[in-house]
Parts: C-alpha cells; structure tokens; sequence
C-alpha cells in the first residue's frame, strides 16, 4: 500500500472568492492581521502496488487539476 | 472476535445488557426480553433500541394520529392511505401522485449544509419507494431571528444544502416558507417535501412476499456514518448551551449516486421486476428489513457479511444500524435477478443479493455463519411501545390569550401608516425570498408552471392534456402557540387557499409535526390539540391526510418551541393554461373576497411593530375557504381571472404590494366608507383572497360569487406607478421594491 | 427530411429532456445519445446539455470529458459538426478543450437561478444565425460555478475574432470576465453557453421562448451546409 | 510574513463522494491500481506579523471546518 498526495491551488492571478470570504469573515471572528487566504484541494490516492509518482502525476494533470487555472504538487508520504 | 449470538444468547441466560445507554426503559427492555423468550443478542437489542425509538415507533404520537385516519373524508383518489411510506392519491387519465413532507431539523442543527441536504435526499427516497418518479420538491424552513448569530450560521448552510442537493438531483423546488421568531434559536425547523407521479398500474408495494425471492440491497455501499441517527438525533433534546446533548454522527449525501438509484429503480419498475421495494433512511437495514418482512407476514433469511462496506472493520449492530444514504432494499423473483442486476450494472449502481424471503415469520440474520438476529420482524415494525403520554393545557395560556393586541399603540396618521407599510414589507418574515429561492433550480424538467414567490408551485403532469397539480406548505407557530386546535386549522386552510388561488382544486394533504417533547404533559396537550384541528378540519374540507412526519423535542434552551404544524396541501387542476398569477395585470378590477374583522392576535404587525404574542388567532371558517375554492376554480376554469393572491401574514397591505411588485404595475385602491384603514390594510382575517377581474368580466365573476354566498368588496383598479390607497398613502412602486426586496441581501450577502 | 440532432445524457445529466423537447419545437428531431456508446448514429448536430455530470464533484465536467461519447464528439467538432455545449456542457466542452479557459466558482458563491437579459453578440455561428444582430433576449441562467475566466491574451483573442456569442447585459450573475455568457471555438460550429435556451421554448414553463432561435438556428445552418 | 497551511480531511468514517467519483472514473482512463481517493480542502493562510498557530487552529475550528465530519492539521510553514 502506497500513499501519494496532491495538493491543488488556484494560479495566483486566479481570483479565490472562497478564500477572500473567509479572511472577510475573519475580522468579524477578531482575528486580525491575516493578508490573504487560498483554498484548494488536497488529494490523497492510495494504490495498492508501490506508489506510482508519474501515473499520480498524469491522474492530477489530466483529471483532478485544470492546468488553465490551476498548479498541483505531488508527493508520496 | 467472537460474537453475541443467539446460541449463546439462548444458552447463557440473563446478563446485564446497556439498555439504558441505548435509550430503553426496563419495561421496554422486559418486554424484549418476554418477546424472545430469551435475553436479547446485542445486535437485537441495538435493533430494537432503534426502532422502538420515538423516530421510529411514533410510540407517543400513534394514538393521535389515528385521527387522520378514523376521521379521513370518504375520498374514492385515495389509492394509498395513510402507514405507507407516502400515501397515494388517483388524479386521473391513468395517472397517481403522491407527496410527503419530512423534517431534518436536529441533523441540520449539527451540520447545515449535509443535514439538510440528507433531509432532501430522504424524502426523495420515500416518494420514489412508492413506484413515483420524484417530479418536484418544496422547502419549509424556520429559524431564530433573522439577525441572530446561529441564524447567520446555520440559514446560509441549510439553503445551500437544499439547493445543492434538490439542484443536483435535478428536481425543480417549487416553493416552501421561511420564517424567523426566537422560538428556533439554536433549534431550526427543517422540512422538506417531495411529490412524484406515476401511472396507476405502477404503485409499489414495500412488502417481502414469496419464499424463495431474493432480497436485493440496492445503491451505496454502507459505512460508519450516521450510525445511532436515529435514536440519538432524532430523539435526544438538544442542551440548553445549544450545542447537541450527545454528539451525534451525520451522514454525508451523495446526490449523484441518489440520481443513479431513482433511474435505476425507475427501470425496475418500469419492467415489473421486483415485487417490492423499500428505501433505507432512518434506521437503515434494521428498518427496511423487519418493515418489509413484516408488511409480507413473511420471514426474511439475511447472510449480512454479504452487505458491501465501506469499512471492512464494521460489526453486525453498526451494519443494521447505519444510516448510509442513496440505498434501497429490493424484494425480487429468482428469475428476475439477472435483469435486476443488469439494469443495476447499466446506471452503475451497485445490486447484492443479502438474503431471501422465507416462511417462517422470523427475522434470521447470520454473520458468517453464526445466528446473530432471529426475531419475529412484526415486534420490532409494529408491535413497538405505544404511550398514552400524560397531557395538560399550558398553565400560561390563559394569561397569553388575555393579553390581547387591542390595547396595543397603532398608526392613525397618513405618516404613521405609510411608514408601518413601508416596515412592514421589510420585516423578515414578509420581505422578499429571493435570496433564497435563487438558490434552487425552478426549471429542470420543463414543466414548471408556478413557482416561487406565486402562491402554489404548480408542475404540468402531461403536455398534451395541460393536467398538473399545485402545492403549498404553510404553517404558523405563533397562532398554534395561542390555540393549538385553530393554528393547525388556520395553517390547512391557508395551504388550502393557496392551491385555490392558482385555480387548482385541492384533494389531498400531507403534514410536518413539528413540537417539543412528548414527555412535557403541556406539548402533548398542544400536539393533542393540534392533530385533533387538523383532522376535524380535512374531515370538512374532504381533503384527507395522506401522510406525514412527527418531529418531537424541538426546544431552544429549557423551552419547547411553538408547536408548528406544517401543512401541505395537494391539487389538481386539469388545464395548467388555466392558472392563476399573482402579479397584477396592466388593468383590471381589484376585488377583495371574503370579509376583514378586527383581528391581530398572533399577527405579524403586533410581532413586528411590538414583538407582541398574545390574545387569540383569527377566526377559522372552513366552510368560507370552500366556497372561495369553487368560486376561484371556476373563474379560473371560465377565465375571469386575471390575477389572484391569498391574503395572510401582513393582510391586505402585504398582498397588494406582493401583487404590483410581480405584475409591475401599480393600483389605485378605494377602501369602503367608514373602514378603519389600519384593520383594513393589516388585520389578518382568514378566508380572504385579492383577484384581479378583466373590465367586462366583472359582472359575470362578481355573479359567482353570490350564487356561492361568498361576500366580495371592489376595492379598486390596477395600473399607474405607485400603489395609493385613497387619502391614506401613495407609494411608488420603487419605493415598495426597494423596501421590500433589500432585506436578505443585507442580512446575509 | 429533419435534421437529426443528438442530445447527449451522461450520468448525472439532467437537461437533456428539456433540450431534446426544445430541438422538437424548433423541428428537429431529437436523437438520444448514451455517454458510453461513442456512435453519434449519424446525428448532424450535438446538444451537450446541462446537469450535474459525475456528480460535478471534482471540477464541473473534468470526467464527463473522458466518456466514450466525447471521443467521438471531439473529432466530429473538428470536421465541423455543430456542437453546442449548455451549462454542464460548456463546462465540458472547456475541460475538453474544445473551448478555450475554464468556468469558475460564481463570484458571490452561490448557485444562482434567474431570468437572464442576455446580448447576442455574433450571428455568425451555427447556433446563432437566426438572431438579429446584437438581439436582447430573456433566457433563465442557473449555476453555481459558471464565471467564465481565461487569460488576458485569450480573452482578447475572444473579441478581436467576435467569438463572444453571447453576453450578460442588465447585471451580471456570476462575476464572468467581459461578462460572457457564451463563446465559440474560431470555426463558429462549436458554441458553449452558461444560460439555458431550453428552458425559454415556452411562455408557460419559461420566461419567454427567445431560446428557440439557438435551436432553429442550427435546423437553418445545416439546411444551408451539403450532407 | 507567515504562512500557516490548514489541511481538512472528511473523517475516514464519512463519505467522500467526491473521492468516489474520482476514483471511479480511474479505470475508464486506463488507470488501475488505485485503492481509495479522498478529497479535501488545503487552506493557505498568510499573517502579516508572526504566524500564530492558536489563531489558525480556532480559524479551522470554527470557519473552516465542522468537528462532527472533518479532521483538520495546522502547520506554520
Ligand atoms: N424556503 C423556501 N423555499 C422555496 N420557496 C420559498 C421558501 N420560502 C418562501 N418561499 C416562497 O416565497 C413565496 C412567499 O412565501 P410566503 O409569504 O410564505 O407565501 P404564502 O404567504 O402564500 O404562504 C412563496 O411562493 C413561497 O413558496
Ligand atoms: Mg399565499
């Protein structure tokens, strides 16, 4: 059992209205000095055989990430 | 591990069992116990723990609500009555329809957006067991006060999860309510309704009948989640910090996979290869299994280590008691099996045979090999505990009927009752809905005909014939709080006069039960109370009760909320050409039907202008709401109608900006001499309806209206800019929108 | 003889009646194509229509691109056969790339259903040539992730090459970028809208029937183009 | 400047529709040996003064995430 994940953000020039709604909230929570907030997704897939880092790679490139807005690391763990 | 099993069980002999942790009393337990002849296995008992919950067993409300049924009008619709997963109404060319209205109040406390999102997936379900294909949903929801931090927590939450999952479902909603008072804070009513129609030669039936048929597990596979829903967050009171008393697992929906499943079942039917089907919601296997094992007087032989998991860890109790979502418990022929699992393969829909159908009235479910369950299904399904709960009248209501908004400041002046108006269409319990209803997919499908904010939803059945039907849930707390037995009269006449306005007939009802705890001898009372107005008043409507949901233990803090009845009224109507809108035409006649008394106990304007409850709930007089019925259906049917709009919170005030705001055109309104304009414009008689009469036919409507004894006032003509009633005020349409549609935008973004 | 148009159904679809009912009122006959099957059964146009694909989970559209239908919709696109992706399908149709940039989580975050004013902003499509130029129409919009975003040398491609098929006028629902409603591939065969022309076919079940002209619009292109 | 990453999971005992439909879809690309897929959020909060952890934590708690169905990690980074 070999575990890999994906982390998925945003491209910075990508406006992230989730993320803003939440550093919005967070002055009314009294949490101050927060400059930005970014949510993605983060993707564990577990294969059975060895972790397979190039078949995780194009898993993520050509279905859990949009390359036209968004950039994915990946890692095994 | 080695397990509890009826060997041992048998064998072993008493043995201190956690039944109190399980929610049990000792005569309960005792009763299992004389039941088995044995002390029960630890799977049985987590079984009966379960379904002799109040959720489950109706234990404290059964011996009321068989009014609905002793009391239920002759009506020859009623394919299906009252005890089925939803009753069943004939309204014709072949074809049935039937709906019900459910509550996911506790779930969508804890978690907003996947209770109610659950809450909508689970009464699809219902409706689709019935053989339906689910067409439509509506959604009641009520909350603290609009401005209140767990309303800001938890609305946009909940609306969120109706909307994704009805949207993603693609059922169009089609109406419901949203209500804010202090009596929800920290405990939201959350009630969803479903409706779904079927040729009549398609109705399902949910019973286990044919030894050798193959019991067949339909759907996702089953996990942890959800596990004990039922008995501890359908029927545990939440704390007064508000936080729930035991921390209760929530089930995640998965509307996808609930899509797949209402086709494939679909197809099922379709091609007449099962002979009975049952959905699992509250009480997952446990229900389904002994319910339909029951309802066939048969026996049910199940192999659980058959049931696909999620986890592979999970024991026998968890595997009955989990409330996975999106799965349906399948009765089928031998021979059918092969079909039954390729239409399952085709919608990619997992199918597993778990057992068979057998004659021995018992209830046998082994766990690789070893007997952990052998009961007589009936114990757990029907024969359950039922309470004759103590009742007593509320010690404070005489004083709150006392207290009587009479005595209450009221606007006299021109200024004084423009700016109540103008308040008035702002509050948030009259101000526009947008914000929410934007949220839900009015349109898949192509049928819907009306939707919010018209009175009724109304969806075209066949686009040839123009038969549809029209629904409307209403439902008010305070009046039920000030007299339990004319509340839930006043909210089925309401729902009642809302499916007439549109021109529809009403023939059927469904109700959402929405009270604090049955151990309270004074809720009791009131839901005593409640159930026995609802009744008498479909007996004299002749609109029976098809169906409904009881929701106990609703309280915030220490204090039970307002006992709500929600009600929810059917109708057919037989060209949806035919309908009638709200909004008013660019001209026509205004006339106010029925007659406006003094009336302002419970009323919107003494919550609003005092937050005052007192005094009693505007008088019921159902007889009036039949007449109106036939005279509306009949103008609707003859075209006299340009537009119609039932009066309620807010009286007459509220409908006529409602009615220029949808039709964008003014009105100039003349009312009689000598009338008190502020009981005019917001006293909330019931039995009152605005419609708009094209010039001409006039005449020929107003004689409708004597020939059905129904008094009727011309109070004016549509058209202009401005809504003016005659030396009293005189508002600009802009105004009024402004006003009127700029509350829950600012409330919640 | 009529023009045969598919409507594809993918699991999770949820329009594609609708769309098919729209194809018969403009009088086309509608054909029923299977996401698993990748034969489009010689239809002469494609309908991609809205729902909620796969559950739309993940991304709106990431997996329903990769059905066998879609295959052959991809290759027939690009011989030319008019396609026209609605909601769900636009998504589709970007994800397969057969539309340039991506739709994106609606501004204020909310799924939103209302009725739409909405610019025809180019007749020079398969799906739009009977519009007169620059038409206003009134067509229902409801999404929760349709804000169309591309980068700004795209963006600017878009309108040198008056690919915009159709904008958001009156107020814009959902934070698009130019406030595109739609847009089409450089051809003009493959056009992907947000709003719901199906659902405008008929006063008594939409806001008004200004969404038949998409649908007559291709029935006329193909008359037009030799078989 | 502070970066603080708050990643939430869904309880390993909770649904996760979205891994699901990912994992799926797998086989129909050709891809096969893939266990189990989950999907969750990775929040990327920046401070403009020192990171603070409690901060971030009672950010997850009460904005971020629901106890009753999600795990969440918080790491300065
Ligand atoms: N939660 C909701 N979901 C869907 N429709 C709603 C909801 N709340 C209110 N509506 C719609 O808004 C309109 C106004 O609601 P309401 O004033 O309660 O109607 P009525 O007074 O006729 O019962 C109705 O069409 C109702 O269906
Ligand atoms: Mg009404």
């Amino acid at each position: 059992m070999a575990r890999v994940v994906v982390e998925i953000m945003l491209k910075p020039e990508i406006l992230d209205p989730a993320g803003q709604a939440v550093s919005r909230a967070l002055p009314s929570m009294g949490v101050e000095g927060v400059t930005s907030v970014r949510i993605g997704k983060r993707v564990v897939i577990d294969f059975d055989g060895a972790p397979d880092l190039d078949r995780a790679r194009e898993i993520a490139d050509r279905l859990l990430a949009n390359p036209v807005i968004e950039d994915f690391t990946v890692q095994v763990q | 591990m080695t397990h509890d099993t009826v060997e041992i069980a048998a064998k072993e002999g008493h043995l201190e069992q956690p039944y109190a942790e399980l929610g049990l009393k000792t005569d309960e337990y005792d009763k299992i116990v004389g039941i088995l002849g044995r002390r029960p296995t630890a799977t049985e008992l987590a079984m009966y723990s379960i379904m002799w919950s109040e959720h489950c067993s109706y234990k404290s409300s059964k011996v009321h609500l068989r009014q609905f049924g002793d009391k239920a009008p002759a009506s020859d619709r009623m394919l299906v009555g009252m005890g089925a997963n939803a009753g069943v109404v004939d309204i014709g060319d072949g074809l049935a329809v039937t709906f019900k209205v459910e509550s996911h109040n506790h779930p969508s406390f804890v978690e907003p957006y996947q209770g109610a999102a659950t809450g909508v997936g689970g009464i699809v379900r219902d409706i689709l067991t019935m053989g339906a294909r689910p067409i439509a949903v509506m959604d009641s929801l009520r909350f603290g006060d609009a401005d209140a931090p767990d309303t800001a927590r938890a609305l946009p939450g909940i609306v969120a999860g109706i909307g994704g999952y009805g949207n993603c479902l693609g059922l169009p909603n089609i109406g419901g309510e949203l209500v804010f008072d202090p009596t929800y804070a920290g405990n939201p009513l959350v009630n969803a309704l479903c409706v779904g129609v079927m040729p009549v030669n398609r109705i399902q039936h949910s019973a286990a009948e044919g030894t050798g048929n193959v019991v067949v597990l339909l759907g996702a596979k089953t996990g942890r989640d959800g596990i004990g829903g039922v008995s501890v967050l359908a029927s545990a009171t939440f704390d007064s910090v508000g936080g729930p008393a035991r921390r209760p697992s929530v089930q995640v929906g998965d509307p996808f996979t609930e899509k797949l499943l209402i086709e494939c079942c679909l197809e099922l039917f379709d091609q007449e290869l099962v002979t009975g089907i049952q959905d699992l919601g509250g009480a997952g296997l446990t229900c389904a299994t002994t319910e339909t094992a029951a309802a066939g007087r048969s026996g049910m032989h199940v192999e659980l280590h058959r049931v696909p998991l999620r986890e592979a860890s999970m024991e026998p109790p968890e595997i009955l008691a989990s409330e996975s979502q999106e799965r349906m418990l399948a009765i089928v022929t031998p021979a059918a099996l092969p079909a039954v699992l390729s239409i399952a393969a085709k919608w990619e829909v997992d199918a597993t045979a778990i057992g068979e159908v057998t004659d021995t009235g018992r209830l046998v479910i082994d766990w690789h090999g070893e007997t952990v369950v052998d009961v007589p299904p009936a114990s757990l399904a029907d024969e359950g505990p039922v309470y004759e709960r103590p009742m007593r009248r509320p010690a404070d209501l005489d004083l709150l009927q006392a207290t009587d908004p009479s005595t209450l400041p009221r606007p006299s002046s021109a200024v004084e009752l423009r700016a109540t108006l103008l308040k008035m269409v702002a509050s948030p319990n009259l101000c526009d809905k947008t914000w929410v209803t934007e949220q839900y997919d009015r349109y898949v499908q192509g049928s819907t005909v009306l939707a919010q904010p018209e009175d009724s939803g109304m969806i075209r059945l066949d686009e040839d014939s123009g038969l549809g039907i029209a629904i409307s849930t209403d439902g008010n707390g305070r009046h039920t709080r000030l007299d339990p037995y004319a509340g839930a009269q006043l909210a089925l006449a309401e729902a009642y006069r809302n499916v007439a306005v549109t021109g529809a007939t009403p023939i059927a009802v469904t109700n959402c039960l929405n009270f604090g705890s049955p151990e309270d001898p004074e809720v009791m009372w009131q839901f005593a109370e409640a159930v026995r107005g609802l009744a008498d008043g479909c007996r004299t409507l002749g609109t029976p009760v098809t169906g409904g949901n009881v929701s106990f233990y609703n309280s915030t803090g220490l204090a039970p909320i307002n006992p709500t009845p929600v009600v929810g009224v059917l109708g057919v109507i037989d060209d949806v050409t035919r309908r009638v809108p709200m909004g008013f035409p660019a001209a026509g006649r205004i006339l106010l039907l029925g007659e406006t008394a003094e009336e302002f106990g419970g009323s919107e304007w003494a919550w609003v202008q005092h937050r005052h409850l007192g005094g009693r709930p505007p008088v019921v007089d159902l007889s009036r709401e039949q007449a109106l019925a036939s005279v509306l259906a009949e103008g609707a049917r003859r075209g006299l109608l340009g537009a119609a709009h039932d009066l309620s919170d807010g009286g007459l005030a509220q409908v006529l900006v409602e009615s220029c705001l949808r039709g964008r055109v003014g009105a100039r309104i003349t009312l009689p001499d000598g009338a008190d304009p502020f009981v005019w414009l917001f006293s909330e008689s019931a039995g009152r309806v605005v419609v708009a009469v094209p010039q001409g036919a006039g005449s020929t409507f107003t004689d409708l209206c004597v020939g059905a004894r129904l008094p009727w006032t011309a109070i004016g003509e549509a058209g202009g800019e401005s809504l003016a009633v005659a030396g009293v005020l005189d508002v600009p349409l802009a105004e009024l929108r402004t006003a009127h549609e700029g509350t829950l935008p600012s409330l919640f973004g | 003889m009529t023009a045969r148009v598919g409507v594809v159904t993918f699991p999770g679809s949820l329009d594609d009646r609708d769309a098919a009912r729209a194809v018969r009122r403009a009088g086309g006959e509608p054909v029923a194509l299977w996401h698993a099957d990748g034969d489009l059964h010689g239809v002469d146009a494609v309908v991609l229509p809205g729902g909620f694909s796969y559950g739309d989970y993940l991304r709106c559209g990431a997996i329903a691109r990769f059905a066998p239908v879609m295959g052959s919709v991809i290759s027939a696109a690009g011989d030319g056969l008019p396609v026209l992706g609605i909601c769900n399908g636009f998504q589709i149709l970007c994800e397969s790339h057969l539309l340039p940039g991506a739709l994106t989580r609606n501004r204020h975050l909310h799924f939103r259903n209302r009725d739409q004013r909405l610019r025809v902003e180019t007749t020079a499509t398969a799906w739009t040539g009977g519009f007169a130029e620059r038409a206003l129409i009134t067509v229902p919009v409801k999404n929760g992730e349709g804000c169309y975003v591309a980068d700004s040398a795209t963006l600017q491609r878009l309108e040198a090459d008056r690919r915009i098929v159709a904008r958001y006028v009156e107020g814009n629902p959902n934070g698009s970028l130019h406030d595109i409603a739609g847009i089409a591939n450089d051809r003009g065969n493959v056009v992907g809208l947000m709003p719901h022309p199906e659902h405008a076919v008929d006063p008594l079940t939409g806001p008004s029937e200004d969404g038949l002209a998409f649908f007559a619009s291709v029935l006329r292109h193909l008359v037009g183009t030799p078989a």
